[in-house]
Order: C-alpha cells, then structure tokens, then sequence
C-alpha cells in the first residue's frame, strides 16, 4: 500500500503538465477557468491540438494509433488538463463510438472513421435517448428498415448534447420489433449532412442551447454504416456504456472548481465566515474521499487485484459534489449572482456588471446548467438501483 | 388561535388566483420575460385589483389591510410565479405611510395605491451582502434640502421606478429618503434576473432627495421584514404549484411500462416535498402574522422563517427538477422556471445561512411560537 | 387569521398552569428535567392525582366523566404537564383502549372499565404487535377459539410497553382465518392475571426493559370481554389508531427538551460555539415550525374549515426532532457522555460520575432510546408511504 | 499509488479474522460487557497474535510494524466490535518508541508488545472537550525526580492499566510523562462504557512521574491521530459488518408476504449506506497511509478523515438499527451494538463537528489527496 505514484508516474505527470502548459491556448483556459461560454470552435481548436499530438483518443490502444497509456496515466492526463483549464473533452466520437467501431466495426470501418475521430476534425454526436425513454434506453423506437443496400431511417432522438455542430451520429434504431426490446436494436452510424436529417436545439433553463432534437425523415444510410451484426446492436451499446469509468466521477474539475469556489468566497468576502467556510470545508472533505475512491478504482485496474464494481458511487457521488460547487458559488455571491447577462458570459464582454464583478455572471446558471448532473448518464435513482442490486442481490 | 381566513380573505384569493389563471399564463410570462421582465401593464392589473393599495391606508386611497391580505396576494401571485414586483408596493405603502411626514405621504401614497407611481426600495450595496447596518451611500442637507450620493444594486424593476426608497448615512446615521426617478443626477442601468424579472443598478450622484426617517435603519428593518414575510408567502404559493405540476408528472410519465408515480423511493420523495411544503406554509403563516409585533419580536420569527422557508425552497425546487428528469431542465417545459423563482427567492432578503446567524445570535432559554 | 390564543384560551392555560404547579410532585418533575428513571409509581401517582381531578381521561367528553375540552384546551393542557414536567400520560387506558370501549363497548363494561382508567388505578396494555408483524399488523397469529362462555386464547405478543407492570390487555386476537387478514380479528380484554399468560420483558439497547413479549398459554378469557363483534376487531383497531392525532408530534416535550439541550449546552461549554450553537438554532426553527402545523391542525379541527389530513407528517417530523435533540445533548457533551453508569440514572443517586457532571448520565441512553420514535406507532416508511398516497393518489 | 494489501498484510488479516470469528463470538463478548467491559485473557489473545507489539521496534521485542497492519488489524477488531482496546498498545508503541528516553522504552516496550503491559493514554481533561491545548494538569521537577497532579477522566480501561501516559503542564509547556498505576498518589475509578467496554477517572496527587518528552503536545497530538487512524479503520470494520447484517435482516425478513429487500425505498437506503461506507474506507485508507507524513500533513489528512468516518458512521449506525425496525433497538439482537460502537467512535478522538473546525481552519488554497 502507498499513496504516492511511483516516480516513473509522477514523472509521466510532469511531462503531460509541461506539454499541456506549453500547448493549452490561454484564451481557451481562461474561458474554462471562468466558467466562460465556449464556442465550438474553441473545443475543436483543442481537440485539434490534441489531436496532432495523438492524445485525442488518450484512452486508445497502440495499435489503434493510441498512446496505449495505463488507467494511471490515463487518469495523470485527465487531472492535467482539467486542473490546467483545459476544455472536456468531448466524448461521443474518441470516448464513445471509437471504442465500439474498434471492437465491433470492420476495418473498412476503422480505417474510414476512426482517423477523423482521432484528429479531432470530424464532430459526433449519440443518438440513444428517444422522447419518452429516460432510463428505459431499450425503448428504441426510431426505425431502420433495410432497403437493398441501405436502412431508411424514420423517427427522432433527443438530448443529443452539443448535435447542432454534429457532422455524424451515432443511433440506436429499431430493427425489429421481435422479441424482448432489446433484442432488435442496431447501431447505425449516420452522416449527418444527409437529406432528411434535421435538428433543432433546446434551450435549457440557463438560457443556453446545449442538448438538441434530432428527427430522421426517410434517411437513407448506406448498409456499410452498420456497425457488426443487425439486431446486436444492444450488446454493442453496452460495451460502451461501460467504457465510461472513473471520469465519471469528474473528480478532478471538482478539485479545480473547488479552488474557483474559494477565490469566489474570498472575492465576495465570505471566506472568513466560519458559517459558510464550513460548507466549503465539507466540500473539501467529499472532495477527497472521491479522489480516494477513484484512486481505488485505478489500483485496482493497475493490479487486476480486488476489483472494485462502484461505478453507480462514482456517477452518484460525482454529480452531487458538482451540484454542490456550483451551488456554493451561486450562494456565495448571494445577491450578486442574481442578475441574468447573457452577454457577460462571453470572454472579454467590456460591459458593466452589478457590483463590478463579471466573474460572477456564469455562476447562477451554472447551478442551474447542473442540475442535469444527478438526471443523465443514468439518473441517481437509476444508479442507486443498481448499487442497491449489487449489494442486497 | 385561528387559521381560518375570512369571507373577505378568501374573496381576495379567489380574485387573485382567477387573474392569474386567465390573465397572467404562461405565454404573457413567457412573453414578459423575453421583452425585459417587467410590464407595466400587468402592474396596472394588479393595481386594478387593489393589491398595489393593500397597505395605503384608507385615507390615502389604499385599502388599509393587514398582512394576511398581503399573504394571500403573495401566495396567489407565486402560484403564476409573475414577475411584477408586487412586493415593492406593499413596502412603499407600509413604510411612506407608517414613517414619512404628511407632505410626503399625500405626494406618494395614492400614486402607489393606483400604480401609477412605482416606489422601489434601494438599499442592497455591494460590500453588505445580506446585512441592512452597512450604508456608504450618503446624504447631506444644505438649506433645508437634501442631496444623496451613492450606489444601489439589484433593485428590483429599478430602470423603470418612478421613485426609490433609499437609505443613506446622515449624519453618522442611517437615515431613509425618497428620491424620485426624475430627479437630477439619478442614473439606472436595468438587466434582466435570473427568476425572469428585471432589477438595476441605480447611482444617485447628488440626487435631491426628501427624508422619509432619521430613524432609518428601524424602517429598513421593518421594509425587509415585509419583504421577507412577502417572499414566504410567494414561495408558498410557488412550491404548492411546483409539487402539484411534479404530481401529474409523475402520475402521467410512464418509463419501463408503468407510472413513475409507482416508484416507492420516488413517492417518498414526494412525501419529503409536502412535509417541506406544509412546514413552510406554517412558517409564513407565523412571519405574517408576526409582521405587526415588535421590532424585535418581528425580526426574530422572519429570520425563523427565512430559515425554514430557504430550506423548503431548495429542496422543493431541485427534487421537482429531478423527479421530472430531463424535461425539467428545459426552458420550454414549465418546471424549471418554478426552480428558478424558488432559487432567486431563498437569495432574497437574506439567504438561509444569514437568517440562521440571526436565530443564532437572537437564542433565548425558551422557544416556541409563544415565547 | 390570529396568532394569539383567545382571552378565554389563555386563562383556561393560566389556570392549568396554576394546578400543575399545586399538584405536580416536585420529584417527579425533577426526574422528567433529567431524564431520569421513572418508576412504576412515579407514573401511577401522577396518573392517580390525575384521576382524581378528572383529567387523566382528558380528552373524554362529558357524559363518560371527562373535562369535554376542546381540541385547543386539550393542546394547553398537553403543553402545560410537559412543560412543567409532568411524565407523560401511560394512553394504553385512558387515550387508547377507552375510546373503544367508550364507541363501540357495550354498557356494562363500559360501567366496569371506565371507573378504574379514569382513576388511574388499574394498569393497561397494549396487544397488537406480535413477532414479525412490524408495520403488517393485520397479520394477527394470535388465536382465540370461541368455547362455550368463553374464549381460549394461545399466541404471542410482543413490543408491549410497560407490559410488565399491566393489570389488563386489550389484544387484536384472531377469531377466524376466513376471508382478508383484516375480516377474521376480534378485540379482545384481557386479564393479565389470568392463568397462563406470563410476560418476558424485552431489554432494550439502552439497558432498560420498557417492552416486554406477553405469551398467551390456553388463557380463559370470558367471552363478555370481547368488545363490539366477532370478527370485527380490525374496525375497532382503527377508530383507536385514528385517535392519535396532534399529540403525535409531541411537540410540547421537545419545547421542554430544547430547553435542556441550551442548558446542557452551556454546562459543557459549546453554547457560545458558533458551530454547534448553529445545530440549536437549527433545531429550534424546526420546533417553531413543528408547533405551527400542530396549531394548524388545532386551528381546523376548531373550525371544522379546511380539515388537515397530515398525521403523517406530525408523526415525521415530530420523531425526527425527537432524535435529534437527543443526539445534539449527547454531542454537546461529548467524551462525558460515554460513561455508562445505571445507577446514575437513579434520582438522588449519590456516587461520582466522570466530570462531576451526573446529568450527562442518561444522555447517551436516550439518544439510543429514541431510536425507537421513527421505528415504532407506525414507521416513518409506512408514514411516508401514506403521506405519498394522499398525494399523488 | 497502490491499495493492494501484500501477502504477509492478507495474512495477518486472515489470523486477526479468524481469531474474531472463532475466539471472540458475541457470547463471549457479552460475558465480558457483563464482568465490566475488559477481560485481561482476551487482551493477552491480542498480544499471541501479535497485535500489542506491532508499533513496537523489533529491537523491543516488537514487530515493528507500520499503519497499513495497524489498519488491517483494527479493521478486523472492528468487525467483531473487540472490547479490548488494541489502540492504546498502538498509541504505547509508537510514542515510546518514537519519544521517551532509552531506559523508559527498554522498561516498557516489551511488556507492551508481550501485552503484559497494558499502558493507557490518559489526556482527557474536563474543560478541554476535544481540545488538546487545554491542560490543567502539572508536574514538578524536584532533584531529578518528577511529582504530577491532575484528574484524567474517561481513560480506556483505567483501572486496569498498568502505566499511564500522561500530558501535563511543566515549565509552562505541556509534557509527557509515563506514570505507572502502582506509583505512589494514583487513583483509579472504573466504570462501563456506552459501548460496552471500560474506562476510568485517574486522579494523580503528586505522583511519581517518568518524562517521556518536553515536546509534550507535538507528542501528544501524534498519539492522537494514531488513536483517530486506528478509530477510522475499527469503524470500517464495525460499518462493514453492520451493512453485512443488514442485508442479510432484509433479505431474510418478509413482510406483507415479500422480503423487505423489495421495497425500492429501503433498497435506496442500503445504496446510502454502501456509498458511506466506501467513502469511510477510502478515508480511512488516506488517514493510515497519511500517518507518517510530517506533523501538519499528517493533522490535516487526520481531520479530514475524520469528519468523513464521522459522518459515514451515524447514517451507518442509524440507517441500520432503522431498517431493523423494533429488534434493531434491543440488547438481544447484535445490530444495536454495532450500532452504539459506532457512536461512541464518532466521539473518539474528536467528533464530526469539531474536526470540521480543523479542516475549516487548515483549509488551503488547493485542496485533494496530493495538496
């Protein structure tokens, strides 16, 4: 047992901050560590950047053109970039579909897709949740109906996060409607730019447009755009499902925001009472017991050793810590927090805000923004069912 | 001991609530919102129905009532979560007739009572956060006039007041003015809120101003104390038709073949939600009726109930987003903007952090509603 | 709409007070101010001067020898015994089985019962749970086979509080297996001296024996002590659960018991802590808040104007305050309240406690006993789940 | 950065697990709650299997030993809720060893780690609460030989000690001395604990006292969080076995003809509990591993653990006896002495609130396991 990374791994850390120092671009970090608004642009500039270097795709293996880095390492960069303001990545093409066009798709389809994705110059999008379906994933009703050598695709998919820059989706569609639901679903990879392809943004509470609906009417996607076999499509989706691991808990933008939250606290001058000093110090206590369970889960993968199943703790912990930041920020700027600018969350907006604090303008719609946190990726109730399974069998 | 509104009580309900169920839906709001937050003519209709006078007296064309009509008014206005800021009229009726000279009072009071003038109160400056003894703003008087320097935030509808309600130091003290929107060197830059509402920014750069009461912290105590009583009984009214919209939700949403009302643990959170409710109700009851107690007596059970309505407020306002999953944190379906009125609410008149120091430092032996 | 109690209101309190301070033995109410032991005869010669004056049945209207208060005089009179320090009225006679008797017994044991639960004399129990009934009561095992003049009962109860000083029973007993759990229960008296019914007291996890289990070995109960029909039992269970109503939330004993924490609280020094005075505070709002809706409910049962259909939330939150002001007294004394010295919670004990402090001797056992107030009379889940019910049908 | 146990931790922990089960069943342990809280055998098992002597250098006659097998250990013992108080063998070896002068460790620290030797730290004063800076006791240097005075309260088995550990004031700085408990002017009064073991009031008038070190609160602090890193790791040992109980409760126990298990709100419930728990184990691993950082560090980490351990045992603890329902508040059935370990673990070493205090009062800029 030992807390410390081995020297090759801190090493490993000092080379991943050094690059990311010298490669992030300010203005992009600036944004991030503002909670400014980020354009599409200024997430493609780093994917691209990124990209170039090979670390878009961080998580893949070697012979997939990927570093081939350990969970460790994985997690080293991870905390680099986002204690650096470096922008999320965004997942759905090198965390999501990759995974599963590496596993499941031909080599045709690797070699066709799997270099844009790694690039960063190809934006994709999921398309898995359908109004009405929540939770209930299996509930596909969009349709593909093969047609020679193509499915015409008929329905609509919602909560595509970020699908107005989408270039491709990936869809779950109905196939056929035999036997249990899940088993007449395919994973379908559509150009987006197709006839028939339209969407349309939702705005949220905040104000901002970041999830969409996406509707198919008579699309004609090439059979060569299935992944695998028809009607497993299910299978497929689970394996990505589960390729989302510890990132879930986003522990470590907690620890960057939870530095943001200090700033704010001094800034608004409530650092220095213990009433509401106390709630960061509480957060600073979730904080690091995440960080642990994470560092757990990544010991456990490094020696194959005591497996540890607590992904539902980590997505259930993780979304609560991030509700909570946002929320002591909001409560620490108090009255300050309450008037809605949605100009003044662009980077360098030159106009006034109440009390002279700018830095303030994101911070009630961020609240706002992550209340999402605990309802998607499996809404808490979800997981709690499922750790409760675990458990109680 | 008697909860039962009267006759005349419930009429006033009625009259509210078929207001804003006829005249203030979800569409005028919605289209409010996007044309700044506030509408004068909306105003006029709650002036129309005598609620901008609830606390003019008689003689100054109001209708002289007492805190449970404004209750009442409160709890209806925060069922249809409207944006005008019927709050400011009860306080500019309370305090310009309860601490200003006459001249004064028969200058404003019937505007206010009409609608025709709307007095705001200014008071919230940068560095005080949610405590009413911190005052930079100043005044000074030279020959019998008064001028008044300094800069207010967040107040409410302030680009299209007709007049403010502002506290300043006087001569070492906080004393209280009126200062029309007209007058010369008054300056307000208005934005939007995040309920949906509109508030200001307003400089006063020797701007003329009349004293309303040397004795103006007591007075803005007593202003907050209305607000505070006031956003209660709001919330009140918002939470009540938050957990009736999360109720049909729940009753109508199907996931994996069944009602998600079906769910136990998501029952059990309705439970939590009307255990949250009802204590709240309670606890506006108590601030409402506590309003006319005194000073101290009165600022004890606000903070008492800021408290339990801030928490009931939080809680209300995420579980009812939760429960409705990704819907409710969209823009087009209406529960988030329940949340957002419940989240703006508990930041008003202090937070439930500041008015659980004040229970704290105010303790006594004894507690009760009684004692 | 008004806060203040009527004029008429406030003397009816002023002269309960004044008889309470006349009648309550001081070293009865020295020992509830402490929490210490309460014997037997504490609570019987508190029940006896009660009875005397008329008052232990005081919720009983007029014609069976009760003040015929109202719903607001029996709060003042609730309010004035707890604050004083009077121990709480034993209900299983006076608040439990005799409304039954007085709704649905028939003359003669009304004119047998009443007299000696009105004075206070004889000792009631109560028999409905048995082993692991829990929430589930109608599943009465309990069997009373009707022979000739009388029944022969053999079963087992359990949970039965104070059952160890009980002269009589009344017991859910299960006269047939036909039909509905609920359709084959009859409500049957019973005397605790009859042959074959022996008692085992139950120790609880705070040392002290409050419930016992009641066994039932071929008892010979006369069959002129079932009350109203065979098989009927259940109704009458009902109408006795539904009599427990404001008193529920008892939030008179947690006015009294806030008191004791801010005493406690000074004694040990964390009253002038910002920190721990802040979960005072806390609790004392919820206290206000709990005495609100119990005046509420009082408020519309004068009425009879917008009926209040919460008990489950009384019951809720009324238990929950229990706890927590128990385990903010055990906190506030901290390491001093961990010493576990029985005899210490004898009044007049005269022996040394750790700190020299002997009140903080019982304040650990009645945070563990209070464990009891969110399990027992209905759990919170079942009350939760009946609240939910009324809400969302 | 590595949690995996090495062979010789997995098979101390199989020993320590194994003697539990089989040694120190729940009869047993409740015949020794009922002789007092203490049984000098049982502690005498601890020392066959190494325990006592695992803080103690080899060079003692010790195993010399770090936290992770203080962990394993405690862990184990906290899983059958031991009696005995292997902590303050652990508290003895280290501040021994790492402090006193040669001649008092080579008289010591064998009969420590043989457990012949059962040397108690007795530092709780009256007026100190949590605190370790408050200390009224004193001691007096007269030609070399040092005389203490002071009252001790709430000393794990104190009447059964063999040596005590003491902080008093000398010079106006707080020291450490070793009294022995057959010294001349020590007395000793024992009495049960709420957990079902045993502690004492030690009162010292002038008794003849062995300086361990000058350096008494840096000392004593270490002392401290060995006690906090051991009361970590007993309590996810304690919560461990709690969950496992209640599961099994709800698997087993049918109402209204099914399994409890079934009911999603209790289900939800049991997913709390396991979340607590994962997190108290992951602290506790923090806190350990954390035990011979330097004296800030180490503080810090202790803190943070704590409030985390703290927090994870009470909704363990309570959510428990809650699901049990009416058997979980009886002495007969085990769940309720888990449950009361928990508390008085949770008031060990400073409680949630005041280590709160601490992490609020040591908070840094950047905050995480490596910060």
């Amino acid at each position: 047992m030992d807390l410390a990374f081995t020297p090759e791994e801190q090493a490993f850390r000092e080379s991943i901050r050094a690059w990311v120092k010298d490669n992030l671009p300010a203005d992009i970090a600036h944004k991030v560590h503002n909670a400014l608004r980020l354009s599409r642009d200024d997430m493609q500039r780093w994917a691209r950047i990124l990209g170039k270097k090979g670390w878009l795709g961080y998580g893949w293996p070697k012979e997939f053109g990927g570093p081939g880095w350990t969970a460790v390492q994985k997690h080293l960069f991870e905390e680099e970039c986002a204690l650096a303001g470096a922008p999320r990545i965004v997942p759905f093409g090198p965390v999501m579909v990759a995974p599963v066009i590496m596993a499941f798709g031909n080599q045709a389809q690797q070699e066709r897709f799997l270099p844009g994705i790694a690039s960063g110059d190809v934006w994709w999008s999921q398309g898995y949740s359908e109004p009405g379906s929540g939770s209930d994933l299996a509930s596909v009703k969009t349709r593909a109906e093969r047609q020679g050598d193509h499915y015409l695709v008929n329905g609509q998919k919602t909560w595509t996060t970020l699908g107005q820059y989408g270039e491709w989706i990936f869809c779950l569609v109905r196939t056929s409607t035999e036997g249990k639901p899940q088993t007449g679903i395919s994973f379908l990879l559509i150009d987006m730019a197709s006839p028939g392809v339209s969407v349309r943004p939702i705005k949220l509470l905040d104000g901002e447009c970041e999830v969409n609906e996406v509707f198919f009417d008579n699309v004609k996607v090439p059979a060569e755009n299935l992944i695998g076999e028809e009607n497993k499509g299910w299978t497929y989706a689970k394996h990505l499902l589960s390729h989302e691991r510890t990132n879930i808990a986003d522990v470590n933008r907690a620890k960057r925001e939870l530095e943001r939250l200090k700033r704010i606290a001094k800034a608004e001058g409530v650092w220095d009472d213990s009433r509401f000093r106390d709630q960061i110090a509480l957060l600073e206590v979730d904080v690091v017991a995440l960080e642990m369970l994470v560092l757990r889960v990544l010991s456990a993968e490094k020696s194959g050793k005591n497996s540890l199943d607590i992904a539902g703790l980590l997505k259930i912990k993780g979304s609560e810590i991030q509700q909570r930041y946002a929320e002591l920020m909001m409560l620490a700027a108090g009255p300050f927090a309450l008037p809605f600018i949605e100009e003044a969350m662009e980077a360098g907006w030159q106009g006034d805000f109440p009390g002279g604090e700018v830095g303030n303008a994101p911070l009630a719609s961020t609240y706002f923004n992550l209340r999402k946190t605990t309802i998607y990726g499996g809404s808490n109730e979800v997981q709690r069912n499922i750790v409760a399974q675990t458990v109680l069998g | 001991m008697d909860f039962d509104f009267s006759d005349d009580q419930e009429q006033l309900r009625d009259a509210v609530r078929k207001w804003v169920d006829k005249g203030y839906d979800f569409e005028r709001r919605r289209g409010i919102v996007a044309t700044g937050g506030f509408n004068r003519a909306a105003y006029g209709e709650l002036a129309d129905l005598g609620l901008t006078g609830l606390y003019v007296p008689e003689a100054d064309d109001g209708m002289g009532m007492g805190p449970v009509e404004g209750m009442v008014a409160m709890e209806e206005l925060g069922r249809g979560i409207v944006l005008e800021p019927l709050v400011q009229a009860l306080i500019a009726g309370a305090v310009l007739s309860g601490y200003a000279p006459a001249a004064l009072k028969a200058q404003w009071l019937p505007g206010v009572a009409s609608g025709e003038s709307l007095v705001a109160l200014a008071h919230q400056e940068r560095r005080a956060r949610y405590r009413l003894d911190v005052c930079t703003a100043t005044a000074t008087e030279a020959g019998g006039a008064w001028a008044l320097s300094g800069t207010k935030s967040i107040v409410a509808v302030g680009d299209q007041a007709d007049a403010y309600i502002v506290p300043a130091m006087a001569g070492g003290r906080q004393a209280l003015f009126l200062v029309a929107h007209t007058a010369g060197g008054v300056s307000a830059s208005g934005y939007a809120t995040q309920d949906g509402g509109r508030a200001a920014d307003v400089v006063f750069r020797n701007a003329p101003a009349h004293l309303i009461t040397t004795d103006g912290l007591a007075a803005l105590e007593h202003a907050v104390d209305i607000g505070i009583a006031a956003a209660c009984a709001e919330a009140v009214g918002v939470m009540d038709k938050t957990l009736a919209i999360t109720v049909e939700y729940l009753n109508t949403r199907k996931q994996f073949g069944v009602a998600i009302a079906s769910f136990q643990a998501l029952r059990h959170r309705v439970a939590d939600m009307k255990m949250q409710l009802e204590l709240a109700r309670s606890m506006s009851y108590y601030a409402s009726l506590k309003l006319n107690a005194p000073a101290n007596e009165r600022r004890a059970a606000m903070a008492r109930a800021k408290v339990q309505l801030g928490q009931s407020m939080r809680f209300v306002g995420q579980q009812a987003v939760q429960l409705h999953g990704g819907i409710g944190v969209t823009d087009e379906y209406i529960v988030s903007h329940y949340f957002k009125k419940l989240t703006q609410l508990e930041m008003s008149w202090g937070d439930t952090l500041h008015h659980l120091g004040e229970v704290s430092a105010r303790m006594e032996e004894t507690a009760g509603v009684f004692a």
